[in-house]
């Protein structure tokens, strides 16, 4: 039977990966990630999970180790933040040319130097060219359903991605709130257990291979080609996933973008996970202002959701885009790609790139309402 | 309904887990509730901060609170170190830690609405230290049932002993509710 | 592979024989077993890199398989009585 | 006639097929060759980047008859620590999950996940094969280059550090089985994994592997140059085994005359059949010899603790 | 006096770095950069060089320990490529926050599994947003070029920020051709020694201090913002250091950009390095079939010149962007950039993504020309 | 009256300021203000991720009078040899190059580069403060941590390994100078820190450091807890000399009666105080009692070896 | 700052006493020296582990800072004669 | 003038150093000259393949050449195993180290110019070789620069001199000298 509690977007973490039966857990600690890995260490101490946790020596072998797991057999889970994820970022993009379906948990966090433990963005989007599937939780409920789905996505034989699940570092890792914690028979009955492709890295079930040798040029841009066309779908099964995580749930996030109030608005924000949802909270103050704003959640930053991204531009006279990050030398990371998609769909509703909360600034309602006004006033 | 709730503690002291173990009450009892946390750097003995937001429909927010219609006061000398008045609503109400004579504090007595515990005297009492430091944080949350007239102590009970079963959660109760009985609203 | 598997292109070797092609060719000289004098003692068999000399029993003269042999000549230098004689090949 | 281990290898069959791309007589694939007899087939090699990912050959072909994962450099241990955690967890217990990697790989690059896995005591086995230097990319100086010897990034031979002395490193970790090996001595390699096989925990083997090209000396030349590395002393041969917290040390047979320095070989006959030593200075003699002396040092101490055992 | 030699990229990385008299080079080998680090080995060992060379065991550390050398007043040089950059690229990432302006050379390779050593863009492109300057290479006399210059615009008292210099995999980084090794006396004129800034990390000459200790998020947020600043003050910095490059040594190899043909053309072809290199060798044949088509070899990706590419693409009928990369459920990553320009710009001429030459495959001039026709047809 | 080490302690003024944000009872702080006092202000101290990176206090201030890098978890020992070089290529000889970091950054994460700095023989010196955790982020398990504690990644204090004999393994490397130290002796501390000072080349000391918080005992307990562990025989106290191919190896003088077994207290008495170990395993005791006997047992061959010479 | 090095905002930070702020209001105990029967031994000023004991020669009594003190009370453990008290504050 | 050579040898002849050495050489006479190479996942023995593209102004072609104006083979079966034919225009030139009777080789010498040397004889006789294998590769520059009558061989012999001054310049400039005076022209 679903538990209704209060907990942090960390356990709501380690309550995604439990119910996701995961099999092996390697990971390393980082600031706000930690409790993540504790929970999961706990629940594996009292053997409440049945899982292996490997308590690595580092990033890059956490992720190492989920890999060679994931291509063992099993179902693997890790999670990271910041620093960590940067010192891992090798194994990241491995990941993918493996085509192991693991799923990791980012805990956004800034980067250093100087030292800065607070929520920022930048950390996950670096990995955006690696061929992950990324999920941006919104809040704690949604930190927990997106691993579940994530595991269905990831491990689809149409897709065989690895899937990062992001939250805001304090702002939702560290900030309880109500989350219903399913039904274990419901999860089961939403994930079957993790069917590896056609070869498994297991003597004992299949025969002798070499994965990863070397490939000539003609070889390998196929073979990694064929990696975007998992991408591609993606779509659909991210989709699909949705819809039945809905019909099995009764609850809906979303599937690559969740709109608010976006059909009659003038103006639409953009922003993802949490800051995302704090537009939304704002939306109201601003409606009642008179002011038609929508905000469009972007849930699913890869595959990127050009389609419904710029359908939805299109009905709007102004795009403002919140960025917690910044590419230096550029421009807000998703308020480029949202430009890019707009120039190749020929939208030509403007974007206004808004670089906010760097480094854990807190962003206030009153900054989102400025941003619209400014807009306005243009 | 939308209360906005401040929690000044130093590091070892459980005000986070204080704001934690409020929500879980409060949602006991059909209320949404958020606890934040401003995580510093802390090592044990620096300012905490914590937060609540309470409201009857789910709350959307995920900024801290910088006016509070209520703060909870681990040790008098944080609302000044931290510069606490500033972060609190004209007519707020002060829930403190306090043992003497509160009238003899430094607190500004005359703006806001005033509730006092003597929280680190019930927890010497109880023995309830961790290295050496008094953990007053579930007193608190009993001196705030009291003071604001929910959750019921029943459901902070409740709360503390799903938080931590057997002894330790049940020493916390008995803290909860010496403090959700001891409390004495000053000012109101 | 059908069309729709295409994404799924995970690239991988199967164990086989001569994996690096015939890499008899790269040799400049060849060693010679020569049978009367071979006393069978492995070891130019156990030290072989290429795992170019076969035998199936210690009953057996050991022999090369020029396709694969690369001419290394450590047969040759470890026979302990001189049983392999090298020829010049390119 | 009563079965020795020649017919063990025999019978053993080759997992090292015919026809891989390593250069005329390399020293590792010779050792490849013994450690997987001694594997068999229930193997998984995790092979980090080295020489050993380009001669198994490439796509869609492969050169080892076992199954082979391809990693990254500095990932091998933890990558094969996740697998073996894995399989556990699936209950197959034995499958060997092996490490092949090279000097660059396990004793540079990766040395911290191989000594976390170490620390952790994972169900694996390290096996490190020698070269003294990175090959793959064309024979740049590692950490466990001897001084003295020239390499693309010490081109005339200056004197860096030391060479890193691995297995001593990795049997201070406490761990089950640490070994060293050398490919002149193939049924001591042989018999060695095989023990190693028999225990659960972390193995480590390091295994002294001359390459031709890269230490600039004839291809045939191989065991004789190896096998000097043992007559000089420069390389000694040894087996440990740590139970509760006791180290059992022991010399292998070959090494057993050199505890005796005056019985070794002077390590100019070593040095002599190898280009990369052909300009050492005086001064890196003395460095190398230090080395050996150090090693032995070490190697006696653990001799005497076992004996007091 | 300048000597004229046929070189490969890789020797002229190499003589860059010596003209430029660094002091200090941590490196790790990997293919195809080994050779830089051979060379600079070499001359070191045999004092031809005056410098420190630190055979590091990563290059994790390489970055390190050229951050460590270039806080303490030395001016420090590294160069790796695929595998290496992602494995280094927390300390990537550290070199901008620590304001170290290290020159690295980037031997652009593919990345595994499956392994794959040949030419690719995606390593240096995935380290697009920390904050470090970026050149692109696009012949072996402007590797070299690019190197010196490189050190004249990270060093810059408006700039301190780190710089890259990218090489094609061999390509470049292992094909001869001829280069003019310049004077070093003329080098010495362009290039003063580098003066670090009012803090430097050695207490023989300057105040205890503490760098990069935790900031709070109010105070981060500021110090990122600044290299921002920075980045944006780059922009000049280059112009100025191109022109003072032709004026001392008669060579222009464009400032943020290389415009071929550009002028009059219908077709603009957009591209990074030798790829837009070869591009410009096929407009030969292109034009003699008379399709008007003009290369914008885009020499500095960071800071994006996002006004030059608008300007340029405003003139044209179609923007064609090669891209020897990709970001996964995304696009081509510079044909991503120039399309969120153009509408950032108003600029509506449409753009063709075409990835090309993953892993190494071959882009011939047939594959060019193919791109163009197809683009016309439409 | 002669001046004493005591003297020189207090004439060599404080370098670690009151007024840092260390938790109450420190035991790392402790051993700081000692290292930085032998140092001198001719000293950058590079910092990895951990607690004395939060400790020295937030911008714009700093608690610490000598000169500070802050650096990324790993990179360390690789920062700062990158700083000692470039000192050296500017002329500057005499300037303390000091990686101070905690056992998770120099012992995990970090081992890698440590070890390469070693093997270079980098003229740094490493000196780890060991707490047996990773503090900084709430203590979860570190590589470092004893078998049978409580961390929040072993809750109920399972056996993952084993202590990594982190001193042992350094002292593997042939380093120039290798000691353990321990903050309940702060002269043998200091002593140890000013002979390391004298050595040109890689200097490792390790320092146990107890952290009240993270093992849960009384802030006031530190010096206690820190002096149990070497009279139970715990931690023992040496240094190490390498030269010419041979260790020069002594027990310090706090540690001396313990080679005798039989004058160690029990272990318990190390144990009882500390929360960590409130709920410990019989199965862990001995595991930390062969810990403790592996320990000594390395020891005595080291010291065995000295009086050798 | 002026604007124009904005883009230079290189954060370092200045060596201060009292960085971490006035830390003695952590205090739930505070040590106490009883001077007369303090014999200098320094133990307490030895093992503090903020520094908060000051002493400038062996001839004087330490005396507690109490700004920075923290109150762990090792000065009081580590008193051989026991000429430490301690004080509840809070 | 845009003339497009191919090298085939093998891992540890040296092609690539030729076809730089021939580079250099170019460019002492004011020709403009590229060395290109495809590295394979070479060990020693596997073949290799290097290329030069040479014209009288810059080039600025950055891919590999799929159609050769001449190709100079260190080893006959070079040819077939790598399907050489393929990658030669219709009139080119192939330059072939051989040692016996040209007439009695696989070559198709219908179809092709071709020029021969022996190479490995005189490469042989000078004491060339590295680890046992006979390193060919300047004394098939001699052999180009005959053939095809560029450059001259003394532009090769400086630029072999530079290359490695010493004793191992001598010997391979000697080679080359040889490998050019020995060379024959058997069609043209
Ligand atoms: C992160 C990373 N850095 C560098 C490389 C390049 N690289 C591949 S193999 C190799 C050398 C391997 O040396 P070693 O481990 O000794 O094996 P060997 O080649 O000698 O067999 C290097 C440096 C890489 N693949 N990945
Ligand atoms: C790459 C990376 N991974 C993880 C972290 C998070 N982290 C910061 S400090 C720390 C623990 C440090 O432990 P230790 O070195 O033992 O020092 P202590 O905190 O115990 O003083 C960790 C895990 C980080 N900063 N960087
Ligand atoms: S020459 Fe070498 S490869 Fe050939 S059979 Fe002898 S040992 Fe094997
Ligand atoms: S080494 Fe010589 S004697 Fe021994 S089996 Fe081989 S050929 Fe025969
Ligand atoms: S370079 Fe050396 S180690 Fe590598 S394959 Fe060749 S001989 Fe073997
Ligand atoms: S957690 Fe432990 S080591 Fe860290 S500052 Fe506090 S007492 Fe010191
Ligand atoms: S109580 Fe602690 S901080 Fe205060 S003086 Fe004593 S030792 Fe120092
Ligand atoms: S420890 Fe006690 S006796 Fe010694 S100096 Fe301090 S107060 Fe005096
Ligand atoms: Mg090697
Ligand atoms: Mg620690």
């Amino acid at each position: 039977m679903a538990i209704y509690d209060v907990i942090t977007g960390n356990d709501a973490a380690a309550w995604g990966a439990r119910l996701s039966k995961v099999e092996v857990i390697a990971a390393y600690p980082i600031t706000p990630q930690t409790t993540i890995v504790e929970k999961l260490a706990e629940w594996v101490e009292k053997g409440e999970l049945n899982a292996k946790f490997i308590a690595v020596e580092s990033e890059h072998s956490a992720m190492a180790a989920v890999i060679g797991a994931s291509a063992a057999g099993v179902r693997a889970f890790t999670a990271t933040s910041s620093q960590g994820l940067l010192y891992m970022i090798e194994m990241v993009s491995w990941a993918v040319g493996a085509r192991t379906p693991v799923v990791m948990a980012i805990v956004n966090r800034a980067l250093g130097p100087p030292w800065n433990i607070w929520s920022e963005h930048t950390d996950a989007l670096m990995t955006r060219d690696t061929g992950w599937i990324q999920f941006w939780a919104a809040n704690n409920q949604e930190v927990m359903d997106s691993i579940i789905q994530a595991y269905r996505v990831a491990e689809d034989k149409k897709v065989l991605l690895p899937a990062m699940v992001m939250l805001g570092g304090f702002v939702l890792s560290h900030t309880a709130m109500p989350v219903k914690i399913h039904d274990q028979n419901k999860v089961d009955q939403y994930l079957s257990p993790y069917e590896p492709p056609h070869y498994v890295l297991n003597p004992k079930i299949s025969e002798a291979f070499a994965y990863g040798n070397i490939l000539f040029p003609w070889d390998y841009a196929k073979v990694r080609l064929s990696i975007e066309k998992a991408m591609r779908n993606a779509v659909d099964v991210i989709k699909r996933a949705a819809k039945e995580f809905h019909e099995i749930f009764g609850i809906w996030h979303g599937d690559l973008i969740k709109e608010v109030n976006t059909d009659d608005a003038e103006i639409v924000i953009f922003a993802l996970g949490a800051v995302a949802e704090q537009a939304e909270a704002t939306l109201e103050v601003l409606r009642r202002n008179g002011i038609k704003v929508g905000v469009a959640k972007i849930r699913v930053f890869r595959p990127f959701p050009k389609e419904e991204i710029a359908k939805i531009a299109d009905k709007a006279s102004h795009v403002i885009v919140i960025d917690r990050d910044i590419s230096f030398g550029w421009d807000g990371i998703l308020a480029g790609e949202v430009k890019a998609t707009l120039h190749e769909y020929k939208v030509d509703t403007p974007v206004t790139t808004k670089i906010m909360g760097i480094g854990g600034d807190d962003i206030l309602p009153e900054h989102i309402e400025k941003a619209v006004k400014e807009v306005i006033k243009k | 309904m939308f209360i906005e709730v401040s929690w000044l503690g130093r590091g070892g002291q459980g005000a986070v887990t204080a704001s934690r173990l409020l929500a879980r009450a409060l949602a006991k009892e059909g209320m949404w509730a958020q606890a934040i946390v401003f995580f510093g750097a802390e090592r044990r003995g620096a300012p905490v901060f914590a937060y609540n937001r309470i409201s009857d429909k789910p709350i959307k927010y995920h900024h801290f609170v910088y006016k509070a219609d209520v703060m909870v006061v681990f040790e008098q000398t944080l609302l000044d170190l931290t510069d606490g008045y500033k972060r609190l609503k004209d007519d707020a109400m002060i829930i403190i830690n306090y043992a003497g004579d509160i009238t003899k504090s430094r607190l500004r007595m005359n703006t806001y609405k005033i509730a006092k515990v003597d929280a680190t005297s019930i927890v010497l009492d109880l023995g309830l230290l961790v290295a050496g430091i008094p953990v007053i944080n579930t007193a608190m949350v009993g001196a705030f049932a009291r003071a604001m007239g929910m959750p019921s102590i029943d459901s902070i009970v409740t709360a503390i002993l799903e938080t931590w079963p057997g002894k330790i959660g049940e020493l916390n109760a008995e803290a909860a509710k010496r403090a959700y009985n001891e409390t004495e609203i000053i000012k109101k | 592979m059908s069309k729709s598997e295409e994404h799924l292109l995970l690239p991988i070797s199967h164990p086989t024989k001569g994996a690096g092609g015939k890499t008899g060719t790269w040799r400049v000289f060849k060693p010679v077993i020569i049978e009367e004098k071979c006393i069978k003692c492995m070891m130019c068999w156990m030290y072989c890199p290429d795992a170019a000399i076969e035998v199936s029993s210690r009953q057996e003269v050991p022999r090369v398989n020029y396709d694969y042999c690369k001419g290394c000549l450590i047969c040759y230098e470890v026979c302990p009585v001189k049983a392999i004689r090298k020829e010049r090949e390119v | 006639m009563p079965k020795t281990i020649l017919d063990e290898l025999i019978e053993a069959g080759e997992y090292l097929l015919p026809g891989h791309t390593a250069c005329p007589g390399c020293g590792s694939v010779i050792a490849l060759r013994h450690v997987l007899k001694a594997l068999g087939k229930d193997t998984i090699l995790v092979i980090p980047a080295s020489c050993s990912s380009v001669y198994q050959a490439i796509y869609p072909k492969v050169s080892i008859n076992v199954m082979i994962y391809n990693v990254a450099f500095a990932s091998a241990a933890a990558v094969a620590s996740g697998i073996s955690q894995a399989l556990e967890r699936k209950g197959f217990e034995d499958v060997n999950v092996v490490v092949w990697g090279g000097d660059g790989g396990l004793i540079d690059i990766g040395a911290a996940s191989v000594s976390g896995a170490a620390e952790r005591n994972e169900n694996i086995f390290v096996i490190c094969y020698d070269n003294e230097a990175y090959m793959n990319t064309g024979i740049q100086r590692s950490g466990s280059t001897p001084p003295g010897a020239r390499t693309t990034t010490t081109p005339i031979g200056k004197i860096v550090g030391f060479k890193k002395p691995m297995a001593y490193i990795m049997l201070m970790h406490g761990v089950p089985y640490v070994a060293t090996a050398n490919v002149a001595y193939p049924t001591d390699l042989y018999e060695k994994v095989k023990k190693a096989k028999s225990i659960k925990g972390f193995k480590f083997i390091h295994i002294f592997t001359p390459c031709p090209p890269g230490w600039r000396f004839d291809d045939s030349k191989t065991i004789e140059v190896a096998r000097l590395a043992v007559e000089t002393g420069y390389w000694i041969l040894w087996q440990a085994e740590y139970r509760h917290g006791r180290i059992h040390f022991e010399l292998s047979p070959p090494s057993r005359p050199y505890l005796d320095a005056s019985k070794r070989k002077p390590i100019e006959e070593f040095l002599k059949f190898q280009g990369r030593f052909s300009k050492i200075t005086e001064e890196s003699v003395k460095k190398l010899r230090e080395w050996i002396e150090y090693q032995w040092s070490i190697a006696k101490r653990f001799l005497d603790m076992s004996a007091q055992k």
